[in-house]
């Protein structure tokens, strides 16, 4: 009896996946189990089919697998959009009545369910996704009152009658799923721990923004774009409580360099843009680079090029990220491989950006923003939030030639002194310059900075046996699949090797690299752009590629069986 | 205040002798020298160009940005700290070109900033390409036939966007220059002064001479009359100068955003609150 | 011509059921049937969003591009090949606000395509932020305590930059948008219609009752007189519709440039003349 | 007695330099000298200090030197201004009326020359350009005949009574330099060669925009940036007589956009620009890669980041151009060493772009566009202007898929068909799409074209013994400093191997390489950009580098020693 479960709910946009989804991770959380959800959508607001994925474990879930035990079609050819992740053994509960595609019964466990008819004796036919949520909570023989208090909870803002008539639903909806139980049509029991319920339920989209209020950032200027708008809009929603200034920017130009100014008169700022509105924000990277000004970019890749797939996945901007901006200056990026990862690794972005003054890049993608599992309470005991100004005096020089390269910032008004900073080549004082002795001090003096980078690297994380021989290495979002899968292989002999920090490459890693006998990539990209940064810094070509670049990110088993593959 | 607290020392200023620039930083010099403001409060921010070189000539706190870029920082510098006083200046092509959509959105947001440019109807540090401001007929290296787009109207638009200052003057006209800059600059809210700047090395056409029989001032002319300013904006056989527009309702971008509506403290000299954002972190157990 | 020339075999729309980009779509369609332009005579220019996805659901030439620039594409494919009819359409937050600067100086470069912007005041494929038209007060996820800068006001933007051709028409009256779309068409010159468009999942302030109860027809309006057109242009209080202003006097850019004063031939059709370009390299030679 | 030589004019911008340099290179030319001239100036348009460095030699010169054999001050502050470059043996030919600095006569060796006297008696000061004009006339002994002439042509335009004072001018300048040479204060014979009259003197400005012209480029939209510009400037002179459109855009996101809709219509489009508006174009670029429409960029380059050094030179956007633009899709970059490469290049650079409906960068610099010297006059009897647009029929797909990734590329009105391109993934008719297998079929499709290139490219010339030990690598505009450095050196063990195509790298440079038992690279950038993509592609490391980054090219004789430094 398996006790990891993945329930697919698949429907138009706008049908109310969304609020199915939503209760029931909720719900399966309450209940103690571990959950992890993930979505994948067009571009549109209505109509279309997305489906959406949740993963229930005893243990901890944090992966996207292709398998479904369980779908739930809410839509006509909804089946069908699934078709290759059903197997004989996924079981779909299918309203009849409402979904009236033919199916093949011989190839598919159809159960037919009257979520709608339900719906409708309660009084209403939308209240056939309660009925649904209702459902499968009973099939969990999750207590009917917890189902019941959060949904009770999610209406409150409702009147009292659709409160009481979802309450309703769900009851009727848990019946179903008992009666299901009962008549032994279907049997799980997956085991649920008591932790879960006090632990969070968080996205990457929620980590990163999280992640930006406890780095203290306190301004954001931004122009939408999936899939990074969500940190926008969950700081607009915060602006008030953190102080935080949340301005939606006429262009991506004009994001990038208000942040820059809001940095010059000491805020801390960021952007959250994607590869296309990123390439608008480049010019005024290398005005960063130049002025030596703190920023933090928050780049959720899409796949490109242009307007690409603007609702999907794809880790394809690293190069950009790497050599944007024209000119030469130091910068760093991140890429957070957990919803923990985000949550540190943008707090300490805001850190690294003003301690080095320089650009810091937490790159993520879409797979990494919708996803979200249940996970231990954030610690923020120690949070840190290093602010590098000093005060100035009367006769403060901004770039002062020092030996690390690093000049102490002031900003306008705090102090004596006055604050210059210009595109230009300058002199120590900030003011413009033709002198081209100086303009090679500079250019040394800021190229310096990256020497300190090298030596403060996020060393990339080996899980596996210390006597590998075979090693996997990815970056970013593909973390827990990888995880995942290098497990199912169940072999000692190989370990994986996940990067968070990609740029300064951390020097660790031709060492690791050279202890194995086989070193395999995993990248959501077509040309293998990590693996070409790793041969760049460290001259060891990798030549076992496993590339995915249809707008998903892997799923376990597919993951599982490449690696098998190639290692039998 | 003694405008010399503004002088450089010893500087190599990099416009060409008879510049309407030097007018201007003069000018510039005494307006905010006479409404008292110390250099460590006032910030300049500029883009690049000719115009947009002035910071270096006038010692201050200076965001010397992007082509085209003056006004985004200028807002975040003010948002950040309404305290300081905040000047983007920069040159016709650079804010009305390059720089265009921000000159609507800036309009739009009405940030507590004076917004000055220096209008020679010409690209001067390129070399003499035509502006938007260019006149019909401009002959330049690249418009070898002479410029036949119609001229970017700057005043007429801001109106048109209700800009809550709307100014023009004449860098050969020291005094009403000044004056007008002083009110710019007291006006709370977004405040456009375009300055006709003769570009003496390749402006042949709209000389001193020229901008003086020109233009003349706006007599008699309410400011408040919205309908009539953009009468006045639209006129091109005599060029106004004056204040044409004034709307004196408009809230600053700062006093919308409500970060300073309880306290007024600088972002800079805030911290977040940890002890919320644990709070804000255990709503992801509780989850509504 | 029959309208269904432009249909689309079997597709499947992306827009929700009951927006107001429907019958946008249909009148389009009307319009250019009636026009009687041919599919392979006609470029459909568009940006990204739900208004600029129109292009896919039209049987003609398509160049979707870039969110924020379908303008400068449509003017160098009107400039390459006069021959082609070509329309640039997209939603306001494409055109006004990312392509705000190729709003104001493709206004002043006049090219002879028609700019349709599906006005919906809301940004609708990235989930309802605000859009620079987005009425003062309007909540968002991102505006969460409502809209406070001041809307972009397109129609006086263009009669301040004394636009060819300058209309707003709303979606829910296809008869009098089918006639301004064919009137924008004819013009020579740039002609801006700004179609009022209900967006049914984002927002839900302007609606088309809303657009019903809040909009009226312009009646013995004199197009030709730019004043009273800026007049009612800048007017809130209730939205007038119809055609603003005309300046038929404007050669277009395509006349302007000079390339096709000898021969219409499009670009695609000529060939460099070799031998002027011989002459030209032995000036080297010679040297004056 | 040396028979190369090197004349310096420095002065402040606007007072003449220019028209003094005119006229010389002209003159020389006409008179039979091989002539190289380049410059380096302040950005600013009156005042600072300028220089301009003139060499004639018997032979081809084509290289900047340090070496000053003749300077001409003509402003306090010049002599200064070179003193680094001014030797014992130079002469300074200074008007001590006008220039009063007071000059240490033992370190130097000053001649005066009345300048402003002889034309202040002619009639007016202006005239002193013209007089020392005549001086360095004299000083070669050319034919007063040939100056006047020039001189005469030069001025046609201008009043009679001007011209003659000119002509006087130039004559009292002549006696002058032909005293100097009498009293035997000094002397020079350089050999000339009728045919050098008969030649070409072209700019790489220049070369560029005529390269364009060849390849059938009828449309150019661009925003003025040094040092770009110029190819503008040229095109919009030339664009009544070759019906070229010539537009200036508001900014370089609309001259990208612009460009990228003429190809569309059927035009052959150009944008020429430098780093920092070439970022604003990056976005455009990831356009061109996914409509798979060709499209030409002339990037000239200048030092960064930001602003920088407006109008100095330097390589440092080569990764840039490399990596810019956001998702994944081929490109070229041709790097011309020379004058008749830029000619050339430029003008395959749109047959290619066309071929493979693909991005084509022309990479220059600043001292490149600046430089120019006399060549054999242009050959175009091969020019071939290749048009890959085909006449479209009914059911015409824009994006069919082919075996080589190549699709038939129609355009709108020419033809039955219809021309849908889509900024979105897109199928084969150019519409949107969510087919997530035909997202990979037009990923691959699009990559494939980048194996075509890898067969096409151009193979970087070496130059020297082919059984050489040591190996200097170069591309783009240092090919004849390097040249002439090596040549120097007068080793029979080394030779240099210069790139005009840097990417798709050709395949081979590995050989190349693998042969030298040394090999220094040479780059005009702080962090050995091409360095790096060598590695990349070839996982060679070359770790002996020069590279120069104060915002000037190299002088022969600089590099001459650093090559001897290392070989020794
Ligand atoms: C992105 C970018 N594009 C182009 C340039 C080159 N550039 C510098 S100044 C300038 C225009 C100058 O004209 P204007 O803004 O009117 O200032 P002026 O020199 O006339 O005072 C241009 C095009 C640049 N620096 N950056
Ligand atoms: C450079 C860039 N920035 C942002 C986006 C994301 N984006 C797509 S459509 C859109 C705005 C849509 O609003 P509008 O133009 O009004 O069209 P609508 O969907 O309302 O019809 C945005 C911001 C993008 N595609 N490209
Ligand atoms: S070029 Fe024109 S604007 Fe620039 S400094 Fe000279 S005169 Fe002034
Ligand atoms: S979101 Fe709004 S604009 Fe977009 S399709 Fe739906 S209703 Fe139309
Ligand atoms: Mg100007
Ligand atoms: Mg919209």
């Amino acid at each position: 009896m398996r006790n990891d479960l993945s329930i697919v709910l698949c429907g138009q946009a706008g049908q109310g996946i969304q609020t199915v989804e939503y209760l029931l991770t909720r719900i399966f959380k309450l209940a103690g189990y571990n959950v992890f959800a993930t979505k994948e959508y067009m571009s549109r607001i209505r109509g279309g089919t997305n489906s959406t994925e949740i993963r229930i474990s005893s243990g901890f879930v944090r992966a996207s697998v292709s398998r479904i035990d369980i779908l739930i079609p809410l839509n006509q050819g909804a089946v069908q959009h699934v078709e290759k992740r059903i197997s004989p053994q996924t079981i779909i509960l299918v309203d009849k009545e409402t979904i009236t595609d033919d199916f093949d019964q011989t190839r598919h466990k159809f159960i037919d369910v009257p979520f709608t008819k339900t719906a409708s004796e309660i009084g209403n036919k939308i209240y056939s996704n309660v009925v649904a949520v209702g459902t499968i909570a009973g099939l969990f023989g999750i207590g009917l009152q917890t189902a019941s208090e959060y949904v009770k909870q999610f209406f409150s803002a409702k009147s009292d009658d659709v409160v009481q008539k979802n309450l309703a639903a769900a009851k009727e909806g848990f019946n179903l799923g008992a009666g299901l139980v009962n008549s032994s049509k279907i049997k799980f029991d997956i085991r649920n721990d008591a932790d879960v319920k006090n632990q969070i339920l968080l996205s990457g989209t929620e980590a990163v923004a999280l992640g930006a209020i406890a780095g203290g950032c306190n301004f954001i200027s931004a122009y939408p774009m999936s899939p990074s708008t969500g940190v926008l809009v969950f700081l607009a929603r915060q602006a008030k409580d953190f102080g935080i200034i949340a301005e939606q920017a006429e262009d991506e130009i004009a994001a990038m360099n208000m942040a820059i100014g809001a940095w010059y008169a000491g805020a801390r700022a960021m952007v959250t843009t994607s590869g296309g509105g990123f390439a608008l924000m480049t010019e005024g990277l290398s005005l960063a680079g130049m002025l030596e000004s703190p920023i933090v970019i928050h780049l959720a890749q899409r796949p490109g090029p242009a307007t690409g797939l603007p609702t999907r996945t794809e880790q394809a901007d690293l190069e950009l990220a790497l050599y944007a901006g024209h000119g030469e200056f130091p910068r760093i990026i991140l890429t957070p491989g957990n919803i923990e990862d985000a949550f540190y690794l943008t707090q300490k972005a805001f850190n690294l950006a003003d301690r080095y003054q320089i650009p810091v890049f937490i790159l993520t993608d879409q797979y990494f923003m919708d996803s979200y599992y249940n996970t231990a309470c954030l610690d923020l005991s120690d949070i840190n939030i290093e602010k590098h100004i000093i005060k100035t005096d009367v006769d403060y020089k901004r770039y002062k030639l020092t030996a690390n390269g690093i000049s102490p910032r002031g900003i306008p008004g705090f102090g004596e002194g006055l604050v210059v900073v210009d595109s230009d080549e300058h002199d120590e004082a900030g003011h413009i310059t033709e002198d081209l002795d100086l303009r090679v001090e500079m250019v040394d003096k800021r190229l310096k900075k990256l020497e300190l980078l090298k030596d403060e690297t996020i060393p990339p994380e080996l899980s596996g046996p210390d006597d590998y021989k075979n090693l996997v290495v990815c970056w970013g979002s593909t973390y827990n699949i990888v995880r995942e899968a290098v497990k199912n292989l169940g072999r000692d002999d190989i370990a994986f090797l996940h990067f968070r920090q990609v740029y300064p490459l951390p020097n660790e890693t031709s060492i690791y690299l050279q202890k194995a006998q086989r070193t395999i990539i995993v990248e959501n990209n077509a040309t293998s752009q990590f693996a070409k940064l790793i041969k760049l810094h460290t001259g060891i070509d990798i030549k076992e590629k496993i590339l995915k670049y249809n707008g998903l990110s892997f799923y376990v088993e597919e993951l599982t069986e490449k690696l098998n593959d190639l290692l039998n | 205040m003694d405008t010399q607290i503004f002088d450089m020392a010893n500087i190599d200023i990099a416009w060409c002798p008879g510049c309407g620039n030097f007018p201007i930083l003069k000018i510039l010099k005494q307006a905010v020298a006479e409404l008292g403001i110390e250099p460590i409060n006032l910030v300049l921010v500029s883009g690049i160009g000719q115009a947009a070189k002035i910071p270096h000539y006038f010692k201050t706190n200076v965001f010397n940005g992007l082509h085209g870029r003056a006004l985004p920082p200028a807002t975040a510098i003010k948002a950040a700290n309404p305290a300081l006083t905040v000047i983007a200046e920069s040159g016709d092509g650079d804010m009305y070109g390059e720089g265009g959509n921000h000159f609507l959105h800036t309009i739009r947001r009405n940030p507590d900033i004076t917004n000055i440019v220096h209008n020679n109807m010409v690209y001067g540090l390129t070399k003499g390409q035509a502006s938007p401001t260019s006149q019909k007929g401009f002959k330049t290296p690249v418009q070898v036939n002479g410029v036949f787009l119609e001229p970017f109207n700057p005043l007429a638009v801001a109106i048109a966007l209700d800009a809550s200052f709307v100014a023009r003057c004449f860098a050969g006209d020291a005094e009403q220059t000044k004056e007008i800059i002083k009110n710019a600059i007291k006006h709370k809210g977004y405040a456009l002064v375009d300055i006709f700047q003769p570009c003496v090395s390749f402006n042949k056409l709209n000389t001193y001479q020229w901008f003086k029989e020109n233009t003349y001032y706006l007599e008699d002319h309410d400011p408040l009359d919205r309908q009539r300013a953009f009468e006045k904006a639209i006129q091109t056989d005599e060029l106004p100068l004056g204040i044409f527009y004034i709307n004196p309702e408009k809230p600053s971008f700062e006093e919308n955003i409500g970060t300073y509506q309880e306290k007024q403290t600088p972002l800079y000299r805030r911290e977040p609150d940890l002890q919320k954002l644990c709070n804000l972190v255990d709503k992801f157990k509780i989850l509504i």
